[in-house]
């Protein structure tokens, strides 16, 4: 054995810097963090509890009424799912073209796209008629003898986002399956069992690492396609009906843009923030986030450019119904919505082209805020007003205000930061080993 | 503890599985348990003994969606002069005194979206028995079959009868 | 999974946790028979039908009960489940309307009152029984007629066998027989009948004969006389192909929209209109001689520029209608309704009764000797003298008999205080209305349905009351009640009960062949002589001797209109009424007053801002609704909009006065919200009324289908819906809630526009202040939007065309009802409340929708396949109009029919092949089975 | 099914008892058997193969001493296996045969199946000394009994569970529909799990407590085997009762009753004790309860076929109640022809009616009392030597007189009419001259 060379020992010193750093934020709670804990938890209650109380009394309580059938449940499923997608983007597509500033964001984005699939495939349940048949919604023998209707975007949607969720379930997993090694390593008693069996004895031998890399590499491919195709078919629940405002071409690239550009803001929500709690300055630097803000403008122009068209189609179509929708989105109840969201999506991030703003996190922080706002709004457009203009006029009306599909709504916020609280305590929240890469 | 922690999970494993037990025994105590009936009515004499046919009491089978429960003068008919110093008789006699119907426990039910018509199945020809089981040897009714919508189905297509969920849903 | 598995899981989960009580009363379903065997012809499970005689307006149409039998707390009993007309009956042929549908809720109302009522010291009602009850009343009775009092029995309009025996018990009693009392009595008419020929009595209108029908200020179609059968008789004019219909009104009603031409006329002003016209007739020879001499000379004369402005009729529109008569071969004029209550009223109907007289109406299309029966009805005249009685303290015991005056007579009568000076005051009645609260003794009535009795609703014409079930509650019928009292007087009755009495008479009067035949039938015609009708010369001239220059109505006017919903306002009470909103405004619940958009502008005013009337004597606050077509400065309300009646009544004629002058209307800021149901009140060129022009179907299905086109074997149901017949009555509204099980959810629900109605009449206005009246129901599309998206195949479309909607299998998802383009689809929000003993009226062929289902209209699925049963049972094909629909059963137009349009025979094939028809956005390529008739030569934008 | 009428006397209700019980003895001794055969060819053959593979004397003593301990010899084999499988599919013949049932026909199948698997057992076995020159066809011989006998008893326990819904059996007429059968499925898993507990047990017993073998001075070996056996049978001891409950809850409703869930306890509490047992073998391996053990499993079988029993009687209890009565009716036939003699056919003829007619008519009818019908004295004398009407009347009655109910059509057979309306009318005569006496 030759004595190792001095770089080498730096490198080993940084190394352990970079593991320690890491743990440490996994290490004992700060009172702010549990502050915000205690919150989310109570949003979350209220999540329930409305949920209950609605199941009791039955969808009355939701505001939805005839014609509007839909409401803020689908809204927010739409939403959700959209959430999910960019940090299969950021994780995948970003890893497949090797782009440098992923591994800052991949962890927290791969946890979000998780947890808000889970939030989302909440959604559908909570608004359904009868939840305690939700079952029939899936295809299995049964002694009836009937099966599910396979033309219905509905049963896409059960087959889209339950495929999403197990592959990005696997992919976030997978993904952490050395670090949680390293943290076994580095904890002791009950916690070392837990994590040694998470870490599914990962050992680190070269033949393991060739083996994950593979592993990975073909996830991640097989996560791309996902991106696409899942916010697609959510998409033709709307594109597939007849509704004026709904039964549109462009739907699908629209909502994908959309599910993106929601998503990344929400990554910069998330991350910011937790780069403060949990001082990871170091690592996450200001130049990755100024990346990611280039994806928040990018995808914010071809929202923009959506709308457009949504417009133009509807104009040139010369088609009486689409008309009288599109102009009451600009124009009627719910216009204030509607310019909300044209102003957190279409011209709030054009400041982004300023690079002094792009490296401005707050600013950067509360872009992302109105975004999400916007988002959300988006699809409250999309869905409330087509439904409460269609084709009889004598069925016009608009949906009441609901305290408990608020409650709901705002709940499960609660839920989804508080399964994110919770993953930044238990799971390294950068990938350490790719860090040490980085360092050789 | 530590020694005796196998039997407490041994313990703990198996009650677990007789709570399941108490469970399913409690589920099939209240939903499928034949009811005690009012009054012990029995097939076996009636039908079996007797050789009475089954539309001498249910007398709308043929006529109408259902059989028909005799009416309480139905059994008087018979039993103001048959087996008269029989206890169960006198249950009867005591009903039909008090001006008050038998409130017999429903066995064969099914749910009120469905539309079963008596009528048609008899006019297909096809025998109380594909559906009651052997009723005439039945010393207390009770249920043979499931009478669920697989097994409804099945029939149906055997006889190529109409599947169409109208025909039976309402 | 089935559900009782599901439960099975349930049940072990929560076996630890013990079982809940809901699951141990499934376990005990229990299995009711009879007592005694039904009678021979009726089975269980199959419906009986009884010919009976609806009562909830003086109409007197024959309805057939439709009984079910079922349990109810562990007794098996037969229970009303649905109204029909009787086919043939001389009133309404077979149709009903929406207050006649809507009266089996007066039946199963909870209010009812259930026992006989006294009101002790403290003033509040205790419960007693009836023989206490009689006890009471006969001492009463004894006390006043000792005490030197007169006694009074004042009823509603009372006809046939009842009426009689009320005379005889008051003879017997010595009870003086007030005059019956009803809000529209219509006596006007009769006055001037008694005018000028001398017979005091509304004669029948043969509308169906007449090839130009004008009608003045009648609402022919919603409360005049006997609508339904106007309606009946209007369909088979509107049949033929050269009949026309002109209507003339101060307000908008849902007549006038029905006639081919509308004009709008100043309040009070028709004597002058109806002069111009007369004198229009005199001038033609044909007429001249009908007409002696000394009475055209009395005939008042203004200049028809006067008649002009006075009337607010332009001139082109006055020589309009009078050509129109000049044109006709058998024109009919009728003047009546609104026209005849304003203190010209007699005027108006005099001058009518001459014009009937000179083109020899009189003794073609206007029938005396089969005049309607409303001899024994009073005036307000009348009433106003019983109130002075009463407040005279002559008055010792008085019956109030399913009547409610003090709502509906002049307050400055002062009935309602009045009343209180009675000594005893006796109430019959069936709910606690006004003028039943300030009873001493209520005795409850059974409903006619429950009941014996007849019914005599114009001469030659008696009509079969017979019970369809026990008395739900401890009520008797009043013919029972009157028996006993006299029972209680004399111990030598013939008859232990009305019944035996009816019978008795019956055969008396027909013989038992003929009563048999009317049991069956349910009613009974006899021909009747044909009665001379002649001009009494001299009380004519006396009376238009003092007619003088009028003084007019001055705007701006509020108009009290009877309403097609609550008649006088008494049907007002019962809550599926107030469910199905006015066809003309959309609004179910609540009050509002209807005012003119030009007038609202000015006043600046929009749907639900609240508003103070005032006027003399009036000052009330209602929220607004702005009615196109309304004429400007009027302003309309319905009777029981108003909780006290202002208004006057005019001494001559004895009607009530429905206007009131020189108003103030100012907007008090507030607003109400009302649950108006329409979301706009135009079709915003949508085309679902399209005009003549695009008749021809420039849509057609280029595109091609991308899975198998549905094959239908041997039905495909289909209906039609004549538009020119339609007279969006909303009879078949009520007939569908009724038969559907469909729930009545309540004003809140309706705010929140949750309403539940399967089948709707949409009114269109468009901008010349005409209004199009739309059948909008389950279109039954042939490639509906709704199955495709519905994920558990609960919605799909069924071998015979229709598309069934599976409730048991819905999960609630609400996509079908996004994707229908005609909205057409209704979700249970939550689990819809039958209160006692309404859930006895639950059409059992269907099941009750719990909450998160989504149901819809499915054409009557249950009668399609009480059809097919039949037909199998007789192997052969269903036949044509063997199926008949809820709603097309009761419409009195006969404008919905409905049947297999594979059968080339059939009615629906026909008419969906005539070259009016056309269905609702066509190009969506849903391909409807529901085909609509354009109105003939209909001239609005589409 | 005619001839089968004919000559096969239908049993009576004490005869269905036996049988029952037969049964279960029968199930009793040969469902151990088998499923320690299947259990340990199947250990034997992996064995067999590991030693293959690994060359390790343990495993290939194992493999042989396995078989050799389940399959005896071919004598043993045939009578615990065939034998008793043949039983009963008989005796489930017999009870059955009035009902379109095809279930039985696939007990013939498993039957065949169960053959086929004890031949290539027995090959396998017999080959074991030459196992090194045709090792492949040796192995193969060896998972092809394996495979018969799955097949064998998988078609077995499906076409019990068939035999427990009287609602399917017009409808299956072949095994395969039923593979998506709840019922069919637990009950073969339960058997296939039971069977592989038992072999542990087994193992458990026969080598070290049934015959002293080598074992005993070979340490190493006896340790290896105790172990596996313990653990084996621990495992699935522990799985046993789950399958069991799920076999419970897939029980349609009229097989179910209170003794059922009585069995389904005691199996429980059964397998608590095995296990806790093996846990207590497992801690010192010095223990020796091996027979208790084994005991206790065969008396878990017992159980089991106890409960699957009680099962099967509860869904057929009326179709014994028809049995009997139709095994009451032949003897009677045979008791009136032996009590007449030789007699004439009209002499039976009218015996039989004086039977039916106490049975039947009685009831509402006497002969000189009005009861719910009329007294016969009073109607039938219309019918004198007019047989024929009388007849005609009794096969379907029409109200004649006003004072009484009208008599329901009567599900009488056209012979036992014919009896009944002689009788009446000798009865008639004979009544009459009695009169004609006593005045």
């Amino acid at each position: 054995m030759s004595p190792e060379a001095p770089g080498h020992i730096e490198i080993r010193e940084q190394r352990d810097q970079v593991e320690k750093d890491i743990l440490t934020s996994m290490k004992k709670p700060s009172l702010l963090f549990l502050a915000c804990l205690g919150f989310t938890v109570a949003l979350a209650t209220v999540l329930l509890a409305c949920w209950g109380y609605q199941i009791k009394t039955g969808l009355i309580v939701s505001g939805k009424n005839h014609p509007v059938g839909w409401y803020m449940y689908i809204t927010s499923f739409v939403f959700w799912v959209g959430i999910a997608h960019s940090g299969t983007l950021i994780s995948a597509i970003l890893y497949l073209l090797r782009a440098g500033f992923r591994k800052s964001f991949n962890r927290s984005a791969e946890a979000m796209t998780v947890f808000s699939l889970m939030v989302a495939g909440m959604f559908p349940l909570i608004h359904l008629g009868r939840i305690w048949l939700f079952y029939w919604l899936m295809p299995y023998p049964n002694q009836r003898q009937i099966w599910v209707n396979f033309r219905s975007p509905l049963i896409w949607d059960v087959f889209a986002v339950g495929t999403y969720f197990t592959v990005s379930l696997i992919f976030f997993y997978v993904g952490m399956i050395p670090d949680l090694a390293i943290v076994r390593r580095c904890s002791d008693g009950f916690k070392k069992r837990i994590y040694s069996v998470l870490s599914l004895g990962w050992l680190g031998t070269p033949s393991q690492w060739r083996h994950y890399n593979q592993l990975y590499l073909l996830l991640a491919s097989l996560a791309t396609p996902l991106v696409l195709s899942v916010h697609s078919v959510v998409s033709w629940d709307f594109a597939m009906s007849i509704v004026p405002g709904w039964h549109t071409t462009i739907f699908a690239p629209y909502f994908v843009a959309g599910a993106i550009f929601s998503g990344t803001a929400m990554v910069i929500l998330l991350v910011i923030p937790m780069r403060r709690m949990l001082s990871l300055e170091k690592y996450i630097s200001v130049d990755d986030f100024e990346n990611i803000a280039k994806i928040l403008l990018f995808t914010s122009l071809i929202v923009t450019y959506s709308y457009i068209v949504e417009f133009c189609l509807a104009f040139y179509s010369g088609n009486i119904f689409e008309e009288t929708v599109y102009k009451y989105r600009v124009l009627g109840d719910f216009k204030i919505m509607f310019w909300i969201m044209i102003f957190g999506n279409s011209i709030l991030p054009l400041t982004l082209f300023i690079r002094k703003l792009r490296r401005n996190l707050p600013y950067l922080f509360v872009t992302s805020i109105f975004v999400i706002i916007g988002m959300w709004f988006e699809r409250f457009v999309i869905i409330v007003t087509s439904l409460a203009r269609d084709f009889d006029p004598y069925n016009w009306g608009i949906p009441n205000l609901s305290i408990i599909a608020i409650g709901i709504v705002l709940g499960s916020f609660g839920l989804f930061f508080m399964m994110f609280l919770l993953f930044v305590k238990l799971f390294p929240v950068l990938s350490i080993t790719e860090l040490k890469e980085k360092l050789e | 503890m530590k020694k005796h922690i196998i039997p407490i999970i041994l313990l703990g494993y198996f009650g677990l599985l007789f709570l399941l037990l108490i469970g399913l025994e409690t589920y099939w105590y209240l939903y499928e348990k034949p009811q005690s009936q009012p009054i012990a009515f029995s097939h076996q004499i009636h039908v079996l003994k007797m050789t009475l046919p089954c539309d001498l009491c249910h007398m709308y089978a043929t006529k109408s969606i259902s059989a028909g429960i005799p009416s309480v003068s139905k059994c008087m008919d018979c039993h103001r002069a048959i087996a008269t110093d029989k206890p169960e008789i006198k249950k009867i006699l005591k009903y039909w005194q008090n001006r008050k119907p038998i409130p017999w426990v429903r066995i064969h039910s099914l749910p009120d979206f469905v539309y079963f018509s008596h009528k048609r199945h008899l006019k297909m020809g096809i025998d109380c028995s594909e559906c009651h089981g052997d009723v005439k040897a039945m010393a207390t009714i009770r249920k043979v079959r499931s009478l669920k919508m697989g097994w409804c189905i099945t029939c149906h297509k055997s006889r190529s009868a109409p599947t169409d969920c109208l025909t039976c849903h309402k | 999974m089935h559900r009782r598995d599901f439960l099975k899981i349930m049940g072990v989960a929560s076996s630890s946790t013990l079982m809940t009580s809901c699951d141990l009363e499934k376990q005990s379903e229990k299995l009711i028979p009879y007592l005694l065997p039904p009678e021979e012809e009726i089975i269980p499970g199959q419906s009986i039908y009884y010919n009976t005689t609806c009562t909830e307006c003086p109409a007197c149409c024959g309805v057939s009960v439709k009984d079910r039998e079922k349990v109810y707390n562990n007794m098996r009993g037969r229970y009303p489940v649905k109204l029909e007309g009787i086919p043939g009956h001389p009133v309404n042929d077979g149709t009903l309307c929406i207050r006649g549908q809507a009266s089996l809720t007066r039946l199963y109302h909870p209010d009812r009152i259930k026992k006989p009522k006294l009101r002790d010291s403290k003033g509040n009602f205790i419960d007693i029984d009836w023989s206490n009850a009689y006890s009471q009343i006969l001492d009463a009775l004894r006390e006043s007629n000792n005490g030197g009092y007169k006694n009074i029995y004042l009823s509603g309009r009372t006809t046939g066998s009842l009426s009689d025996l009320i005379d005889d018990f008051c003879k017997r009693t010595g009870i003086e027989r007030a005059a019956e009392f009803e809000v529209y009595s219509h006596s006007a008419i009769k006055e001037a009948n008694g005018i000028l020929f001398s017979k005091r009595e509304i004669p029948l209108y043969q509308i169906d004969k007449a090839d130009y029908l004008l009608t003045i200020g009648a609402d022919i179609l919603e409360t005049f006389i006997s609508p339904v059968s106007n309606a009946v008789r209007l369909s088979h004019a509107k049949r033929k192909s050269d009949f026309k219909w002109f209507h003339i009104e101060p307000h908008v009603s849902l007549t006038g929209f029905q006639a081919c031409e509308k004009f709008t006329i100043n309040p009070g002003t028709e004597v002058y209109l109806l002069d111009f016209l007369l004198k229009n007739m005199l001038n033609m020879k044909l007429y001249k001689k009908r007409l002696p001499e000394e009475v055209v000379k009395y005939i008042p004369d203004f200049s028809q520029e006067e008649v002009s402005s006075k009337t607010g009729l332009k001139l082109a529109s006055l020589y309009q209608i009078a050509d129109q008569f000049k044109k006709a071969k058998m024109p009919l004029l009728i003047a009546g309704g609104i026209s005849t209550r304003h203190s010209y009223g007699l005027e108006t109907a005099v001058l009518t009764g001459l014009i009937q007289w000179i083109t020899g109406m009189t003794d073609s299309v206007i029938d005396f000797s089969r005049a309607e029966n409303y001899s024994g009805v009073g005036t307000m005249v009348q009433m106003e003298k019983l109130s002075n009685r009463l407040s005279n303290n002559e008055i010792g015991v008085i019956f109030i008999a399913r009547t409610d005056p003090s709502k509906s007579i002049p307050v400055s009568y002062f009935f309602k205080e009045n009343i209180k000076k009675a000594k005893l005051r006796i109430g019959l009645s069936d709910l606690l209305t006004g003028t039943i609260k300030e009873c001493d003794i209520i005795l409850p009535l059974s409903h006619t349905f429950e009941s014996w009795g007849d019914a005599n609703p114009r001469s030659g014409l008696k009509t079969l009351i017979q019970p369809a079930l026990e008395p739900l509650f401890k009520t008797l019928s009043e013919g029972d009640i009157l028996l006993h009292l006299l029972k209680g007087d004399l111990k030598d009755l013939p008859f232990r009960n009305f019944q035996e009495y009816l019978f008795k008479k019956w055969n008396e009067n027909y013989g038992k062949a003929l009563t048999e035949e009317f049991l069956k039938k349910g009613y009974y015609e006899e021909s009747v002589p044909k009665k001379e009708i002649r001009l009494d010369n001299k009380s004519a001239v006396a009376f238009l001797k003092n007619i003088k220059t009028l003084d007019r109505i001055a705007k701006p006017v509020l108009v009290v209109t009877p309403s097609i919903r609550s008649f006088d306002g008494r049907s007002s009470v019962l809550p599926l009424l107030n469910e199905i909103p006015d066809p003309l405004t959309t609004i179910s619940y609540g009050q509002w007053v209807s005012v003119p958009p030009k007038t609202a502008k000015s006043l600046m005013l929009s749907d639900g801002d609240e508003v103070e009337i005032s006027a003399p004597g009036l000052s009330a606050r209602l929220p607004v609704k702005v009615q196109p077509g309304l004429p400007e400065d009027t302003f309309a309300i319905h009777p029981e909009m108003l909780s006290t009646q202002v208004f006057q009544a005019d001494k001559r004629s004895g009607e009530g006065v429905c206007y009131l002058d020189k108003i103030k209307i100012i907007k008090t800021g507030a607003s109400v919200s009302i649950p108006v149901l329409s979301g706009s009140m135009s079709q915003k060129g949508r085309g679902i009324v399209p005009n003549p022009v695009n008749k021809k179907r420039e849509y057609d299905r280029g595109w091609n289908n991308m899975y198998p086109e549905h094959k239908h074997k041997d039905y495909r149901w289909a209906m039609a819906v004549d538009l020119e017949l339609c007279i969006a009555c909303s009879a078949c509204v009520a007939a569908c809630y009724i038969e559907n099980n469909v729930p009545v959810v309540g004003k809140r629900h309706h705010l929140m526009g949750l309403e539940m109605s399967w089948l709707r009449v949409e009114p269109f206005f468009n901008g010349h202040g005409k209004c199009n009246f739309v059948l909008m129901l389950c279109q039954h599309c042939d490639y509906a939007p709704c199955e495709p998206v519905c994920p558990v195949f609960a919605s799909y479309h069924n071998p015979e065309g229709l598309n069934i909607q599976l409730y048991n299998r819905c999960v609630g998802t609400r996509y079908c009802s996004n994707n229908c383009p005609y909205k057409v689809r209704r979700f249970n929000w939550f689990d819809s409340q039958w209160p006692e003993p309404l859930d006895r009226m639950l059409n059992p062929d269907i099941s009750v929708r719990t909450k998160g289902v989504m149901e819809k209209c499915t054409f009557c699925v249950q009668r399609i396949r009480e059809a097919h049963d039949t037909a199998k049972d007789e192997s052969r094909k269903i036949r044509d109009q063997e199926v008949v629909t809820a709603c097309a059963q009761t419409c009195p137009t006969n404008a919905i029919v409905f049947g297999n349009i594979l059968d080339k025979k059939s009615q629906v094939y026909k008419l969906a092949h005539s070259e009016r028809v056309y269905r609702i956005f066509e190009p969506l390529g849903t391909e409807p089975s529901v085909y609509y008739l354009r109105k003939k030569g209909d001239k609005n934008e589409s | 099914m005619l001839i089968v009428d004919k000559y096969i006397l239908p049993p009576s209700p004490e005869h269905f008892l036996i049988l029952k019980y037969i049964l279960i003895l029968m199930l009793m001794i040969h469902l151990p058997f088998v499923s320690m055969l299947i259990g340990g060819t199947f250990f034997s053959v992996v064995f067999n193969i590991l030693d293959k593979k690994k060359q390790n004397r343990i495993y290939l003593n194992f493999a042989n001493d396995l078989i050799d301990t389940v399959a005896v010899n071919r004598s043993v084999g045939f009578i615990l296996g065939v034998v008793p499988m043949l039983v009963v599919t008989l005796i489930y013949t017999q009870i059955l045969y009035t009902v379109n049932v095809s279930a039985v026909n696939f007990l013939i199948y498993s039957l065949i199946l169960l053959l086929l698997g004890f031949t290539s057992l027995y090959f396998y076995k017999y080959t074991f000394h030459l196992r090194e020159a045709v090792f492949g066809v040796h192995i193969f011989s060896g998972i092809l009994g394996i495979i018969f006998f799955l097949a064998a008893y998988f078609i077995f326990s499906i076409s019990f569970s068939l035999l427990l819904d009287p609602g399917e059996w017009r409808f299956v007429k072949n095994p395969v529909e039923l593979i998506s059968y709840w019922n069919a499925v637990s009950k073969y898993l339960y058997f296939i799990v039971s069977s592989l507990a038992i072999t542990g047990g087994g193992i458990l017993f026969f080598f070290f407590h049934w015959s002293e073998r080598k074992i005993d001075h070979d340490s190493e070996y006896s340790g290896f085997i105790k172990n596996f056996g313990l653990i084996l049978a621990l495992i699935f001891t522990l799985l046993q009762p789950v399958l069991c409950l799920w076999n419970l809850a897939t029980l349609p409703e009229i097989a179910i009753s209170q003794e059922v869930f009585g069995f389904s306890a005691i199996a429980l509490f059964l397998s608590l004790v095995i296990s806790y047992m093996l846990c207590a073998m497992l801690k010192n391996p010095e223990k020796k309860l091996g027979v208790h053990i084994f005991s206790l499993f065969l008396l878990t079988f017992l159980i089991t076929a106890l409960n699957d029993q009680t099962t099967f009687y509860n869904t057929i209890k009326e179709h014994i109640v028809l049995m009997a009565v139709r095994a009451e009716g032949l003897s009677s036939e045979l008791k009136i022809r032996e009590l007449t003699g030789a007699a004439e056919e009209a002499q039976v003829n009218v015996k039989k009616g004086e039977m039916v007619f106490n049975s039947i008519c009685s009831a509402c009818h006497s002969f000189d009392r009005r009861a719910v019908g009329p007294p016969f004295k009073m109607v039938l004398p219309k019918y004198q030597n007019k047989e024929d009407e009388l007849k005609t009347f009794v096969r379907n009655p029409s109200k004649k007189n006003p004072g009484y109910p009208s008599m329901p059509k009567l599900g009488l057979k056209e012979d036992e009419i014919a009896s009944v309306a002689a009788y009446l009318l000798q009865r008639l005569q004979t009544e009459s001259q009695k009169q004609d006496i006593s005045k």
